[in-house]
């Protein structure tokens, strides 16, 4: 989904190093790269969770129908065995696994997965992750769940006698079988979550999963959330159970002080705050987990505005994006921790080319060429322009990057000014088009291209997370046609078209950077590997003695 | 240096004592080669001037002088063979208490507020015995009950501000002498607190000292206690010891110019006010800068060449025991038997004008009452009193402490508003005068305050204060300050200054000069010179008295010193707890007062002559003064009344208990408030 | 005394009220959306969903119906449920206050040792080094800002002392309460001492520093009291001197300031939680205030303030213990 | 507290002279505001002049405090830093003394029903947990630093009211009050010539430490996320910023957070100067 907040962990799709030796069962693991930075999360229950780390914990404490291989970032069956769909890609099939079972010992059926499913769209719960299956997946039945007029997920059947779970789309997806290794549609085992009369109060008390983990205690607002290995757990897909005894997820809102805490010896990991990054590279070297992961921070026009916006300011537009320096951005803001961005779509999505848009290297000649050009074409002067805003919300951590792209535009000679917005209202306000050049960043909930492209662009996202109120039917075709591909290949270069749309002609956003891991850990801990979508795969380490 | 020690074994010796404390605005040479030796079993007393370092010589003999700032660049305190000043801290502190004792001025912050009586006394005996917590506090209770403090073993149970003042006092006297020693310092004993009081707790120590034997150091300012209580006297000025001698001797044939001219200034309740009066010029010397030569001669009459280029040294005159630092001290002693250089001084008090044109009296209180509410009681401060001012006369209202004398002067100028009761002026209301009114009545009615520091806005200068009358009333004020100033013998060079830059009695001449501006008929003086020294005091007192014949001013004079009532007023009245109980034309109060109140009041004042002072006829009072809030039924006197105690049959008695006696003339030829009205000489 | 005691008391109320109310004012004149930080700060958030929040939460009734509502379930002894954790407010109020008032209490312990120990000897020997070193240190820890302070202990104790392989004893965790926090009570077990010193060091720092300079000034002031010259002439010892008459005396401003203290410092903990991620009070409001969490701030703020008002209650108190002229309800003797 | 009394200006000035470490405090406020209004002429850069090349570089002969993580010349932006910190801890402790002053002088002069109400909001304002309401309110306001300023002023006033209904209090006890009184002065002339010029300078001593506190909220605030926002150079600002390259770039810390210590160091010590000035007994001997 969108950032949370700016600094967020990372994926990575390559093969890690991995140290030599047999892995080894015990030991307990102070984890401070996941709650250990903005604090306490909102809900961790899947249905509810909404942040990578948030979603975290349910990674070990749930199994989905599928997953993306945290090594190679593949997709493989986890609960489900195989699955088919119709050849609209608008009916799928899903055979479930015999044997696998929640930490209480109750099997885990289709109806777990069907009730899990209701439970996110039921209108008290008030999921902010309803979309995925209102408006990604677009299941049958979920809008008029959220609606109330509905009590039953329609377009879900749960055959628990055969272990088949049927799913019926209102428009195709081939890419449903990725959509669903989404942590919010991981199974809900019926017998105990009806019991809890709020539920959405749940993650409060023992939730009940089939993951390579369990909840040791309820959730301690502010102080953490601790795992115990669940020793009844079927083995997953790479056959085995999690090594760690126990995995305490400490949680505080101050990176800065919980990185010191691992520097003291306290911890196994830590998120590396970016003014010390330099200096955990010199110390610690080889323990650091610092790959890209699936996330872009990105600046984008405010298509609507009368300055910006528009087909005619176009040319504006592209000498902004050949002015701004993004390798400066990242050396200077992230000590050089991020990847200057070539595109919108990160590396690590299966289509991902380096790249894509011939707008992505600074070249202040070409600039204020294309600059001039616009100002014959549209007869305006870009020096007495009105100052154009540079929106962001306060507290991000924005400033920076604001200040040098007002920098930058100065040597355009376009003038600019900081236009810092309330953070717990800067969405709607974006969404009601009061940006001019505003900041946003996105992060991929699913190994698929289109998780970037339709949020952010299509013109049926405005009003959600399309804060650049770009709207063009051309570009909407190209998504429509694209999902209906049942082979993720055949889809991939119509997502590139379409990237390099909104990239190269109509000159949209102004990716700046992807983000990357900036994790350390001890070097006691083993086999640290980071899935693909920012997810740490716990059960996979170990901790030498 | 010699030294003074002529009489046998002295019981404590001090040599040549120097005490500098460093400060920075210089040297302090408070103490300043003093010598004096006391026996055993005697009373030597101390007398000065604030400042004069009499504290401080008896802090350095008890080593409680902190050091630094206190040096000793010389001097020896011997003591059993011993120079205290000398001493190690253990040996000092098993002397303190134990072999010297000391009692402070203060009685209220001298005890720790935050414990009992009881354990205070209880703990100085446990400084210096081995004895059980019980066994201290049993002695304790029995020292209590020694000196005087009913139902002592309750009363250990008090903290010290639940006690009177003058029961706070017994309470250190008992510390003191709790383990017998052998000297008693006891420095003012009695300053703080009310004179019916101070007889009670002299005499207390009197009988202690002849129980015991105890040699006693008396400091004082005050000449007259000295001369009933003490054998001999020492006179200190600015740091110096300037004669000693046996107390017949010094109050009669002084030999030092300072002693003759400070017994000669006094106001005596003695004497008639017309007489022998002779104001000191001047003031004291600063302790940073004393004057080279005889520190007293820009001060004396008799100064020559010779006093301002050496110092005098002490020697003996009349005889060996008789010793004073003065190059001139034979023509002291000739002028000391021939008054030649006292001026006479006419009748202070003014004359009454009332009843020589049937004018009306310029100030007419009739049935003032002026009641407080604090902390849930009613405080009657004011019950009820009546009298009169005449123009250009001097109305004294005495009476100790918290009898109301203060409440009456502001509410006279309605500074705060009566509960009831009529004020008029000239004949005219002021309680009910508009705001308007009032502002031209107080043009008429001024006030001069107690605390010459307090009265002044510390933040003006002294001309700003002087002219804010003019502003006030819209009066130009060119020429009237510098004219003001003069009239109150201050420089123009004063008009500059701030309050803090004066000296307390320049500070009361500026009270003076602002209150008498606006050229007002009336001035209410609330205790105008208790708060100076005897040298001071006088300086005011004349000048009041000269803006009195000059101008033609009443004056309400408020005092609790008889003495100086005696010299200012043309009438007195007496207060007790809120309400008249003698009003009298002066000489007559005093030659023949009626009620026992007056007698016991007038017969509590010492008077500087030895002779006289030991054969007065004392009317004694007992017990502490109620507070108002408590005022008994009746008569408010008969607790303490001597008469009531003695005299009195049961029937007569009860009329006391009952009836509330009116102010009438009984016969006695003024009115008095006792039904027993009966003259009597105490003087 | 007793019509005091309940006077005092009483006051408390409308204290206690006002400050609540405040509060509740400056709540309702937050420009910010509580539903969409919820949803994760930027998402956008579907209209179903923000009126299920809304209406969840009462925050679509008028304000006046809400601010009703505070108080009526207040009177339950209910301080409402959080909009952000979704737990009542009494279950964060039970993790977060025993964090709180252990930090504040051992704080307050330290700050009234070194405190008054300062004030006490560079009172007593003015102008010496000891009171040029205690004048010096206190001046620069009111100096400091208190979140440097932390930081540097954390590095030099913590990171320090770690990274040299320093002896146990002199490595300090940074952050956190410790192990078995369950057992949140003014004493710590086992090595939860060890977790609270460096915070406890940091938050006294600067009450310590007011205490030193508090009791400097007064001791000074009670030295030069006649009482004070009246104990030495009995022949007592100068500790005794000292320390039973003097320092007895010096107590009540030095009481009063520690009381005011311990009461704010609960509150006023906050940056020193924040460096030290210790789980108390302020922090948690702090968080819920940039959360816009109403429930937990009005609520977490409602105990603060009582505590503030009852903690001086007791101090104004015990005054009558401390100096025996302080007697309430009645006029002072003359 | 020890007592304070009213001492003529004159007076003041000779004794506090006269305590050196108060005079060096004075001359170094003296010194940050000379350099607060010559900024432009002691500095040799912009201090918003970014410079993404310099990022973070250590003092050099070039930029003598070294720059900031935008390459910002910190010495530029230290010396403009006192713009802005002298601003917010003056004009909050101008608020807090404006507030405060009529307050206390309307509860110690009328007394009764004022009084009590008066002092009963003081209590109310004074339970607040102070970082924790001045958070709130700045939250709900909006950050920046006219925020700051204002909300440091009215979460300040408490105790100037307080000290000043004392000292009203006191002040209109005296003798030299009733002086004026019988002298027949209007009340307003008792109450402005005679009573405030006396009962100001207490308040003035806790004016001036004040300032000092103020200036050290300001950078509580930022480290708490409610401080001054960029790209204004504000001490606090810049030290919040620099806690998080503590190890890295020590100069970030070190150069404003000295400014800060320097400056509440100077304000507390006139502030103990001035008390000292005042107490009675450190008197003229
Ligand atoms: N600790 C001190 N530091 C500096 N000067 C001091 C100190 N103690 C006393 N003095 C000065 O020593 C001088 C003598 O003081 P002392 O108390 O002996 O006077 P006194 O004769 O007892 O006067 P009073 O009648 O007012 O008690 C005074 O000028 C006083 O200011
Ligand atoms: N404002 C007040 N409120 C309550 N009680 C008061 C007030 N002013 C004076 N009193 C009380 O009224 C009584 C008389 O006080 P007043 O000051 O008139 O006495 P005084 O004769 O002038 O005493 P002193 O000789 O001590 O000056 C005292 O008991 C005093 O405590
Ligand atoms: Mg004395
Ligand atoms: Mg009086």
């Amino acid at each position: 989904g969108n950032d949370g907040e700016d600094d967020q962990p990372a994926v990575r799709q390559e093969v890690p190093t991995t140290d030599g030796g047999a892995p080894i069962s015990g030991g307990t693991l102070v984890d401070l790269q996941n709650f250990a930075t903005s604090g306490d999360p909102d809900h961790i229950d899947p249905a509810l969770a909404t942040t990578v780390q948030s979603a975290q914990p349910g990674h070990l404490l749930w199994d989905g129908l599928t997953e993306n291989d945290y090594r190679t970032g593949e997709l493989r069956p986890m609960v489900a065995e195989r699955w088919d769909s119709n050849g609209d890609a608008t009916v799928w099939t899903f055979k479930l696994r015999p044997g696998v079972t929640f930490s209480n010992g109750d099997p885990v059926l289709p109806s777990d997965f069907k009730y899990a499913w209701e439970r996110v769209v039921t209108r008290s719960m008030a999921s902010s992750l309803s979309y995925h299956l209102t408006d990604n997946a677009r299941i049958k039945g979920a809008r008029a769940m959220l609606d109330g007029t509905a009590t039953e997920l329609t377009g879900v059947r749960a055959d628990d006698a055969n272990l088949t779970l049927t799913v019926e789309l209102e428009a195709p997806l081939g890419i449903f079988p990725t959509v669903v290794s989404h942590l919010v549609f991981s199974p809900m085992n019926r017998r105990t979550v009806s019991q809890v009369t709020d539920q959405t109060a749940y993650d409060q008390g023992m939730m009940i999963g089939n993951g390579p983990y369990r909840l040791a205690e309820p959730w301690r607002h502010g102080r953490s959330i601790t795992l115990v290995r669940n020793d009844s757990y079927w083995g997953g897909s790479n056959g085995h159970k999690a090594y760690i005894d126990r995995i305490e997820f400490r949680i505080s809102k101050d990176v800065n002080a919980a990185y010191t805490q691992f520097e003291s010896g306290q911890a196994q990991t830590a998120y590396i705050p970016a003014g010390r990054y330099a200096d955990a590279r010199a110390r610690y070297g080889r323990n650091i987990s610092d790959r890209p992961v699936l996330g872009v921070y990105y600046w984008g026009f405010n298509m609507r505005d009368p300055v910006v916006g528009g087909g005619d300011n176009m040319k504006l537009r592209q000498a902004i994006t050949l002015a701004i320096d993004r390798q400066a951005i990242v050396d200077a803001v992230y000590s050089g921790s991020r990847k200057v961005a070539t595109g919108f779509t990160p590396p690590g999505i299966p289509g991902h080319r380096e790249a894509l848009s011939e707008l992505f290297g600074r070249d202040l000649e070409r600039a204020r060429r294309v600059l001039r050009e616009w100002e014959q074409e549209t007869d305006k002067d870009a020096s007495s322009l009105e100052p154009i805003r540079l929106n962001f919300s306060v507290g991000g951590g924005h400033e920076p990057v604001a200040t040098l792209i007002q920098a930058n535009l100065g040597e355009l000679g376009i003038r600019s000014t900081l236009d810092p917005r309330d953070p717990t209202t800067y969405v709607s306000q974006m969404q009601r088009g009061e940006g001019q050049f505003l900041r946003s960043g996105w992060f991929w909930d699913y190994v698929a291209y289109d998780n970037g492209l339709f949020p952010v662009f299509d013109s049926r996202a405005i009003g959600g997370d399309n804060l650049v109120l770009h709207q063009n039917p051309k570009f909407d075709a190209a998504i429509d046609e694209a999902r209906r591909q049942r082979e993720a290949a055949s889809a991939i270069p119509i997502y590139q078209g379409a990237e390099k749309m909104v990239l190269d002609q109509d000159v949209v956003v102004v990716p700046l950077n992807w983000y990357t891991g900036q994790v350390v850990y001890a070097s006691e801990l083993r086999n640290v590997v980071q899935g693909a979508l920012g997810f740490f795969a716990y059960d996979e380490m170990w901790l030498a003695k | 240096m010699s030294t003074v020690s002529g009489w046998g074994d002295a019981a404590l010796e001090v040599a040549d004592l120097r005490v500098h404390f460093d400060t920075p605005a210089g040297v302090v040479k408070a103490v300043d080669g003093v010598s004096w030796s006391l026996h055993a079993g005697e009373t030597l007393g101390i007398v000065g001037e604030s400042g004069s370092g009499k504290s401080v010589s008896a802090l350095a003999v008890m080593g409680l002088l902190p050091v630094p700032p206190a040096r000793f660049p010389s001097g020896h305190v011997l003591y059993d063979g011993r120079d205290l000043l000398a001493a190690g801290e253990k040996e000092l502190r098993h002397i303190r208490g134990n072999e010297i004792s000391m009692i402070f001025q203060d009685p209220l912050t001298s005890l720790n507020p935050v414990f009992r009586v009881g354990s205070q006394v209880a703990e100085a005996i446990r400084a210096h015995e081995k004895v059980g917590r019980a066994a201290a506090r049993r002695r304790a209770v029995d020292l209590l009950g020694e000196v005087g403090i009913p139902d002592a073993a309750r009363r250990a149970d008090d903290y010290p501000h639940e006690l009177s003042g003058g029961m706070r006092q017994r309470v250190m006297i008992a510390m003191a002498l709790a383990l017998d020693p052998r000297v008693l310092l006891a420095d003012e004993p009695t300053t703080a607190l009310d004179v019916t009081v101070r007889t009670q707790i002299m005499d207390l120590l009197s009988r202690l000292q002849g129980d015991r034997g105890t040699a006693v150091v008396l400091i004082t300012h005050d000449l007259g206690l000295v001369a009933g209580r003490a054998d001999r006297v020492l006179v200190m000025y600015a740091g110096r010891a300037v004669e000693v001698a046996p107390v017949e001797d010094l109050y009669h044939r002084p030999r030092h110019a300072y002693t003759l001219a400070l017994l000669s200034s006094l106001p005596r309740l003695d004497q008639p006010a017309e007489g022998r009066w002779r104001p000191i010029a001047g003031q004291p010397p600063r302790l940073v800068a004393v004057p080279p030569g005889c520190p007293f001669h820009p001060r004396c009459p008799f100064a020559t060449d010779i006093c301002r280029a050496e110092v005098p040294a002490l020697a003996a005159k009349d005889h060996r025991a008789h010793l004073a630092a003065c190059h001139h001290s034979d023509r002291v002693g000739e002028d000391a038997t021939s008054c030649e250089l006292a001026v006479d001084v006419p009748a202070m008090g003014g004359r009454s004008t009332a009843g020589s044109g049937g004018t009306p009296p310029l100030l007419e209180v009739d049935g003032l009452v002026k009641h407080y509410r604090a902390g849930g009681a009613d405080v009657r401060a004011v019950d009820g009193i009546s009298f009169t001012v005449d123009r250009g006369e001097t109305l004294a209202l005495v009476g100790e402490s918290g009898c109301g004398k203060t409440t009456t002067a502001r509410t006279v100028l309605r500074l705060v508003e009566p509960t009831t009761g009529a004020v008029r002026f000239d004949g005219e209301d002021v309680i009910g005068a508009s705001a308007a009114r009032l502002r031209a009545l107080r043009r008429e009615m001024q006030i001069v305050f107690q605390d010459p520091y307090a009265s002044l806005n510390p933040r003006m200068t002294v001309g700003t204060i002087l002219s804010e009358p003019f502003r006030v009333h819209g009066i130009d004020d060119a020429g009237e300050v510098a004219g003001l100033l003069d009239v109150v013998g201050l420089g123009a060079e004063h008009a500059g200054r701030y309050p803090h830059q004066l000296s307390g009695g320049e500070r009361q001449r500026v009270g003076i000069a602002r209150a008498i501006a606006l050229s007002p008929s009336l001035l209410v003086c609330d205790e105008p010179v208790s708060a100076l020294d005897v040298s001071i005091q006088a300086q005011v007192l004349g000048l009041l008295h000269d803006l009195q014949r000059e101008l033609g001013l009443a004056y309400l004079f408020i005092a609790h010193d008889l003495s100086v009532v005696r010299r200012i007023s043309r009438r007195v009245a007496v207060m007790y707890l809120g309400v008249i109980v003698e009003l009298a034309d002066r000489d007559v109060l005093f030659d023949r007062p009626a009620h026992p109140y007056t007698q016991a009041l007038i017969s509590a004042v010492p008077v500087p002559d030895p002779v006289r002072e030991r054969t007065r006829r004392r009317v004694v009072t007992s017990g502490d003064i109620p507070t108002t809030v408590d005022a008994p039924s009746g008569c408010r006197f008969r607790t303490r009344c001597q008469r009531f105690a003695g005299e009195l049959t049961d029937a007569e008695r009860q009329r006391c208990v009952e009836e509330a006696p009116a102010l009438v003339d009984r016969g006695q030829g003024h009115p008095a408030a006792c039904h027993y009205a009966d003259v009597s000489t105490v003087v | 005394m007793a019509g005091y005691v309940l006077r005092r008391t009483l006051l408390v109320v409308p204290v206690v009220w006002g400050a609540v109310s405040v509060l509740f004012v400056v709540f309702f004149l937050l420009p910010g959306d509580p539903v969409e930080l919820m949803s994760g700060g930027e998402r956008a958030v579907n209209a179903e969903t923000r009126a299920a929040i809304e209406s969840k939460y009462g925050l679509d009734r008028p304000w006046y119906e809400q601010y009703g509502r505070f108080w009526s379930q207040l009177a339950q002894g209910d301080l409402g449920v959080s909009i952000t954790q979704g737990r009542s407010v009494n279950a964060i109020l039970g993790e977060t206050a025993p964090a709180s008032v252990r930090l504040a209490f051992w704080a307050v312990v330290l700050e009234v040792l070194i405190g008054v120990t300062a004030g006490v000897l560079s009172a007593v020997r003015r102008r010496s080094f000891v009171d040029a070193l205690a004048t010096v240190s206190t001046t620069v820890a009111v100096a400091v800002p208190v979140f440097v302070l932390g930081y540097l202990l954390q590095y030099m104790l913590g990171v320090y002392t770690f990274r040299h392989d320093f002896p146990d004893w002199a490595r300090f965790p940074v952050q956190g309460i410790g192990p078995d926090s369950w057992a949140l009570f003014l004493f710590p077990r086992g090595s939860q001492w060890k977790y609270l010193v460096l915070p406890a060091v940091t938050l006294a720092s600067v009450s310590t520093a007011v205490v030193a300079r508090m009791t400097r000034a007064t001791m000074l002031e009670v030295l030069d009291a006649d009482y004070m010259r009246t104990a030495a002439a009995k022949g007592l010892p100068r500790r005794t001197v000292i320390l039973k008459h003097g320092l007895r005396n010096a107590l009540v401003p030095v009481v009063t300031l520690v009381g005011l203290d311990l009461g704010a410092l609960i509150g006023s903990a906050v940056l020193t939680e924040a460096v030290f991620g210790w789980p108390g009070m302020g922090l948690a409001i702090h968080g819920a205030i940039t959360s816009l969490d109403a429930p937990i701030v009005l609520g977490l703020s409602l105990v603060l303030v009582a505590a503030y008002v009852v903690v001086n209650l007791f101090v104004d108190l015990s005054y009558a213990l401390l100096d025996p002229r302080i007697r309430y309800g009645k006029a002072g003797a003359r | 507290m020890t007592a304070v009394r009213s001492v003529p200006r004159r007076e003041l000035w000779r004794r506090f002279r006269r305590n050196r470490l108060a005079t060096a405090g004075l001359m170094v406020i003296g010194l940050e505001v000379a350099a607060a209004i010559l900024a432009p002429l002691i500095t040799f850069d912009d201090p918003g002049h970014v410079d993404s090349g310099a990022s973070l570089s250590p003092p050099s002969g070039d930029h003598w405090f070294g720059t900031d993580l935008l390459g910002r010349d910190l010495y530029s932006r230290v010396v403009y830093g006192a713009r802005v910190s002298l601003q917010v801890g003056i004009v909050a402790a101008v608020i807090a003394l404006a507030i405060g002053l009529v307050a206390g002088a309307a509860a110690g002069w009328y007394g009764g029903f004022v009084d009590g109400l008066v002092m009963r909001v003081t209590d109310v304002f004074l339970a607040f947990p102070y970082i924790l309401a001045a958070i709130a309110v700045i939250t709900a306001v909006g950050r920046g630093r006219m925020a700051v300023i204002v909300v440091l002023g009215l979460l300040g006033w408490m105790p100037i009211a307080r000290l000043f209904r004392a000292s009203v209090l006191q002040a209109k006890a005296t003798e030299y009050v009733e002086a004026a009184r019988a002298l027949g002065v209007s009340d307003f002339g008792v109450v402005t010539r005679h009573i405030l010029p006396n009962a100001v300078q207490p308040v003035v001593v806790y004016a001036a430490i004040f300032v000092g506190t103020a200036v050290l909220s300001e950078a509580a605030l930022s480290f708490l996320g409610a401080g001054i926002t960029e790209p204004t150079a504000a001490w606090g600002l810049m030290v919040a910023q620099g806690k998080d390259y503590i190890f890295s770039s020590p100069h970030l810390l070190f150069f404003p957070g000295a400014a800060i210590f320097l400056t509440v160091l100077a304000f507390v010590l006139v502030g103990d100067g001035l008390r000292d000035a005042l107490d009675p007994r450190v008197g003229t001997p």
